[in-house]
């Protein structure tokens, strides 16, 4: 069966080591720091300005001077440090975050990916979408495998606007987990329950499929 | 004292010499940090043809969304801009030009156009969209996009507290572009929520030093919050 | 606490893995915030080989200066170099290898290289000996030469406190280049005066967030003084 | 008769504002602070990191993590502020300082100035003078307008490796007040009791000399 959401947070979660600093995007991999495994300590880093991002505020708390990313009111956590825009993005950029989580709309064999704009639809900007793609060496992509259409999002080339190119390695979606590399995609788990077959039908890019795929474990 | 009281006594004064088709170059993240009174300033002494750079565009009738529906606005430059119906329906017809610069990028970019650096380069962008028209290069076998650096007639800032010499200090993640837009601007405006003598703040614990700061004037502010996220635990002790 | 506990507990231990012909990025103005413990460490280890990237190289029996007599630097980036009388010798001689680097360029290269930024462009040495075999590029009329980023294995950096997630907090001028190198090390190794538990700094008051920080050790400090420069009135009234 | 060294350093005050945030080099410069005029405030830029650069310190002041520029242990003055190095030249670099005086071995007719480097003999560095003066609008040079042996350092080209190029307009000498333009040197005031044919004589580039020039006055 596929993931749900909160399983996809929890496989994402099972890579994080202790004493990451770890930028989380919006949707999705927000809920990662929900399956922190016990015992293990990582730092949120939210690139408006705060690494060490606390729990959402109780209403006493809210403070309309501390919000993250997504522009929701958070708190600090101990040892929390605030800095500018710069020094937030010299920090991305110069690969000093650990682990890098977000969406996207299309990933292809070569790594690209396209998260930020459809053509004639969705216009929003990129955020710092881009400058967490190009910045960081560990990223995971968290997304659905198809559209409800049943149309891969694991494509050969992104048809949709790159956020960057040849920057993605490793992609966990509701079906699977995947790596990327020499232009291909690679099949290492499958969510439990979804046959390799199901995988295969779904991914339109290049997929090398070993002989024996295990399912995740939770 | 009088040479370094960057002090002055109204908005109005706060902007004056702002005109027609200039660049503004604002700090704030959304809605956090926004130099809220100085941007209705804007709006009251109807500006237009302006070019701004903001890492956002307000709300529809906050920030610098209200300087919409005037037109006043003939350009933008910004990261994201999705919390904005009008800002969208003046994007889609053209009305109002849009240059989507990756975040980290704007961030530099602002850096750099106070630093007296013309420009740098940056992987962020390549292979996008974003890198068209610009020279791409190869080092050490990575490819990078030059980014030219941005300044501009006018800064407007938010800061927490200032000395009347204009030395800044910011508090929490309401910090975001200020200190950068501080920078960059021929003249920083800066509004804060308490100025305090020359003296009184620590020499080692100023964000932003006075040298780049023009005019100063306290104000008070609504700081509106954009999305208001309570954790569950506190909604359950909340029902306790 | 585990994962971010950054301290380490001998100057041996903070230095392992630094090995002959490494660069070594080092902060410090003269002899005004330099690591010299770590310093002391490197000579103690006698590393040979090294390039080292500092804007000063100490004086004769104090800071970088004691890592001349063995002959364990092959080659300095700096910007002043004038306290030295070995240092003159080596570097007349061609025993050492000296590349003279404007004090802002410096800065600006130890940051480009911490953020990611492989090089920019700077009017700063356009035209003089600085710009030779550099690419020049003229940006709205104005001559300017690129400089590339600086990056080190190993960058040693002299805090006055830091908490134990390695959150570092300066003091007075001895701040200069240490929060540009700590973040352009590979491994980053911090000495302070203070240790203190997370939590106990302000997070608006951090100079340099533990991110860029893999090992730190609290020291004992001689803080040695090049200029002892002092004023008349202090003269006078020490006389009274 | 020649300037002396504290005539130098008032008549450069002379050029000083209100407000003016000030750079002062190592030597005559930095006797500019003696003679701030009365009612006037300007703050003391020194780059390695402070902005509001007080007076020598007392005895019990002294503190080895407090210098100037120079290495001279210093005090600071009310509103200052404290910053590093990238940020010091950010100011500089980025034209926010109002004023820069500085020496020189030679200065040219093209504003070309050569200050940090004797080949073969000296060799210390440029510090933070190629930064100042490619970054600052407004730079006064101060210096004696000929060596001991009687030749200029006001020349049609710098005979020494440059600091800076095109970037000069006023030099100070303890002859002469002169101002660069167009490529040539231009005589604006001389120093009280020196004769235009001596300043002439000791200036080896191109001098356009009005028909009347001033005294300075003091």
């Amino acid at each position: 069966m596929a993931l749900s959401r909160e399983q996809l947070a929890q496989r994402v979660a099972q890579e994080l080591q202790d004493g990451y600093y770890v930028n989380l995007g919006i949707g999705i991999p927000t809920l990662v720091a929900n399956y922190v495994p016990e015992g293990m300590e990582v730092m949120l880093q939210s690139e408006n300005g705060l690494l060490g991002m606390g729990a959402f505020p109780t209403e006493n708390e809210i403070d309309a001077d501390l919000i993250n990313a997504g522009k929701q009111t958070v708190t600090m956590a101990t040892g929390a440090s605030v800095f500018d825009s710069a020094e937030s993005f010299a920090m991305i950029r110069g690969g000093h975050v650990d682990l890098t989580v977000l969406g996207a709309f299309e990933v292809d064999v070569n790594g690209n990916i396209a998260s930020y704009m459809i053509p004639g639809k969705l216009i929003k900007g990129m955020g710092g979408a881009m400058d967490l793609v190009a910045g960081a060496d560990n990223i995971i992509v968290t997304m659905t495998h198809a559209s409800k259409k049943g149309e891969s999002k694991l494509l050969a080339n992104c048809s949709l606007p790159l956020t960057g190119k040849g920057c993605i390695k490793k992609v966990l979606t509701d079906l699977a987990f995947i790596e990327i590399k020499d232009g291909k995609f690679h099949l290492i788990e499958r969510a439990p329950g979804v046959s390799v077959e199901e995988i295969i039908k779904l991914t339109d890019g290049e997929l090398v499929v070993p002989a024996s795929v295990p399912e995740m474990k939770f | 004292m009088a040479g370094f009281d960057k002090v002055v006594s109204s908005y109005e004064e706060a902007l004056a010499g702002l005109e027609d088709n200039m660049t503004v170059l604002s700090g704030g993240f959304g809605l956090c940090g926004i130099p809220e009174n100085l941007i209705a300033e804007i709006k009251r002494k109807q500006t237009k043809g302006l070019t701004v750079v903001s890492n956002n565009c307000g709300v529809d009738d906050f920030g610098l969304g209200i300087l919409l529906p005037d037109r006043q606005i003939k350009k933008i430059v910004a990261s994201y801009v999705g919390e904005n119906a009008e800002f969208e329906r003046q994007m889609m017809s053209g009305e109002l030009e849009v240059e989507l610069t990756p975040q980290g990028t704007l961030a530099e970019k602002m850096r750099a156009g106070g630093a007296g650096i013309p420009a740098f380069y940056t992987a962020t962008g390549y292979g996008t969209p974003v890198a068209e028209g610009k020279e791409e290069r190869n080092f050490d076998g990575r490819d990078y996009i030059l980014e030219p650096a941005i300044t501009g007639d006018f800064a407007i800032v938010k800061a927490w507290k200032a000395d009347r010499y204009g030395n800044l200090v910011f508090r929490k993640t309401a910090r975001n572009f200020n200190p950068l837009a501080a920078t960059a601007g021929k003249i920083t405006v800066v509004e804060v929520e308490e100025i305090v003598e020359p003296g009184s703040l620590d020499p080692d614990q100023i964000h932003t030093p006075g040298i780049y700061v023009n005019r100063l004037i306290q104000g008070t502010f609504e700081k509106r919050i954009e999305q208001r996220t309570i954790s569950e635990a506190a909604t359950s002790e909340g029902a306790k």
